[in-house]
């Protein structure tokens, strides 16, 4: 297994999923085009255990790619209908190939730049005080086809402006607190000890109010104040108080 | 000749570069040979630039060396660094107006007037030296309020604000508008 | 020879003082002669600092010409300007190799090719003015589109775009790496 060194190259070291994929390919010396992908779907996994969960925001990207890994190799080990094999179907794997190939295109062209970085550290072009310069040179008359009546006429015309305002339209900010939002849920659950995600928003809630409720909810699931399950997928999430609450 | 080419050139490049004038001695440190063979380099480099299809040669100055354009040719010089004369665009002139007007003003008071953000051409104003900050309003932020400079007065040819055309009449206007 | 010295010396004054890459048009309209007798001088002051005893010389950057230090005589200059040496993060360069070739473009596109998201990335580059933004794409939420900059030419020292491999190079040599 790759657990002996897996540490030694950190996934910070990465610039990406992609990145950690190809490296895992160089590393096993694969054919891109041809990915064994359960080894490297487990290889990649146990790079990814390796993450710092403090840091999910840049892992998560990390975690998109192990999901779409996983899809892939599930579709690879579905059983193929006999009839369906002369005809070729689609390799699974199509898609992420184009995508680590293209990536791949950039990181050479990445290496390109470094290089020409390298070459250009070296050479140093003139840096002129162009203050210096001002300072030399008289400075000129910014509004010299200017004169004040062009000032008044400009004045003048947004007076006019002004007088027929354009209709405006207030919008006004709703605020929202998390802390308000939990309240809210509490009391529907007191009310009625399950309810559906869906009973959480009133009709016509705004975006805000949405996002703030879900974050509430989660909140509480945290807290261990309610719970929830789904029975199937998309079917509906049932909140409920759990019994230490009541 | 005594000193290798190279030895030459890197006096050469360090001149080159220099923001400020190099001495003698600075020079003799950088490149790690006596003060004397400088002086010989520099020579060699001022007779080279002396030459006549060269634009530009070596001075004395501050007690050390510089390259800097021969007078000569001063009139290319100035014509490719010297600002360009830049008409005040529209939304320009219009800003200007207000802050001439209405002054002491905020960015966001133009703005309201303006229906529009003003914060890149207020920073050209300044720049122009039309405008200036004036001081900060209390209050909220304590924003930054904005009046028209002396220049202003003399690009457009007043001895005060109340020259401009209808100040009172404008002034009173504005104020009723207030209300 | 064909021109006079003293036109010669103009464009190398002008060369020698501009703060930017001048091109043959520009130094054509500054001199006031024929672009192909600015691309004549051009071509004598590039061989006359070619010589060995000479430290900086002439060269083609971002659509222009500007005298260079030459590469060999860095450690001198290093070691009086003391530059600060901070390079590229492999990320920004990789994000800069994107926009590069397919510009212009949009952070969503970007950041499908990387798997990452780019958004600092792209205001550190915005703010290194090594990248634009050159306008919004029409279609839902019309995102910012980005572009490279002049500068971004200067700072890998490229003449123009096109020095970029050619984008089916970059894939010979990803297939070649497959064998």
């Amino acid at each position: 297994m790759l657990n002996n060194n897996k540490y030694e190259i950190k996934l910070e070291n990465f610039q990406g999923p992609l990145d950690l994929l190809l490296h895992l390919i160089e590393k096993n010396q694969i054919n891109i085009y041809d990915i064994p992908i359960a080894k490297i779907t487990d290889q990649y996994l146990s790079y990814i255990e390796s993450i710092d969960y403090l840091d999910l925001d840049w892992a998560s990207e990390f975690l998109v790619m192990a999901a779409t890994l996983l899809a892939i190799k599930a579709r690879m080990l579905l059983p193929k209908p006999p009839q369906i094999v002369e005809e070729e179907e689609n390799d699974p794997r199509e898609e992420l190939v184009v995508r680590l190939l293209e990536y791949k295109h950039f990181k050479e062209a990445a290496l390109f730049l470094q290089e020409k970085e390298r070459e250009m550290l070296k050479v140093f072009l003139r840096k002129l005080d162009e203050g210096e310069f001002l300072k030399r040179f008289a400075p000129q008359n910014p509004v010299e086809n200017l004169t004040v009546n062009d000032l008044f006429k400009a004045f003048k015309v947004i007076l006019e402006k002004k007088e027929e305002p354009e209709p405006t339209y207030q919008i006004s900010r709703e605020e929202i607190s998390i802390q308000e939002c939990m309240a809210d849920i509490m009391n529907k659950l007191t009310l009625n000890r399950k309810i559906t995600f869906n009973d959480l928003f009133i009709d016509n809630a705004s975006r805000l109010r949405i996002i703030v409720t879900f974050l509430a909810l989660l909140e509480l699931i945290r807290l261990k104040k309610v719970g929830f399950f789904q029975k199937d997928a998309f079917g509906k999430i049932i909140i409920f108080l759990r019994d230490e609450c009541l | 000749m005594l000193f290798s080419e190279d030895i030459k050139a890197a006096v050469e490049s360090l001149l080159f570069i220099s923001p400020e004038p190099l001495s003698v001695l600075d020079i003799s440190k950088l490149v790690n040979i006596e003060p004397k063979d400088v002086e010989q380099i520099i020579l060699e480099i001022q007779e080279e630039y002396k030459k006549a299809t060269h634009g530009f040669h070596l001075i004395e100055l501050a007690g050390g060396y510089i390259f800097a354009t021969k007078e000569k040719y001063e009139p290319f010089v100035e014509k490719l660094l010297k600002p360009q004369l830049s008409t005040l665009s529209h939304a320009a002139l219009e800003t200007l107006a207000i802050i001439a007007y209405k002054q002491p003003v905020t960015r966001s008071e133009i703005e309201a007037i303006r229906g529009v953000k003003v914060d890149k051409i207020l920073t050209t104003l300044v720049e122009k030296n039309l405008i200036e900050e004036v001081g900060r309003k209390e209050g909220p932020g304590r924003p930054i309020i904005y009046g028209t400079t002396k220049d202003f007065l003399k690009y457009f040819g007043l001895k005060e604000l109340s020259q401009l055309p209808e100040y009172h009449k404008l002034i009173e206007k504005t104020a009723q508008d207030e209300d």
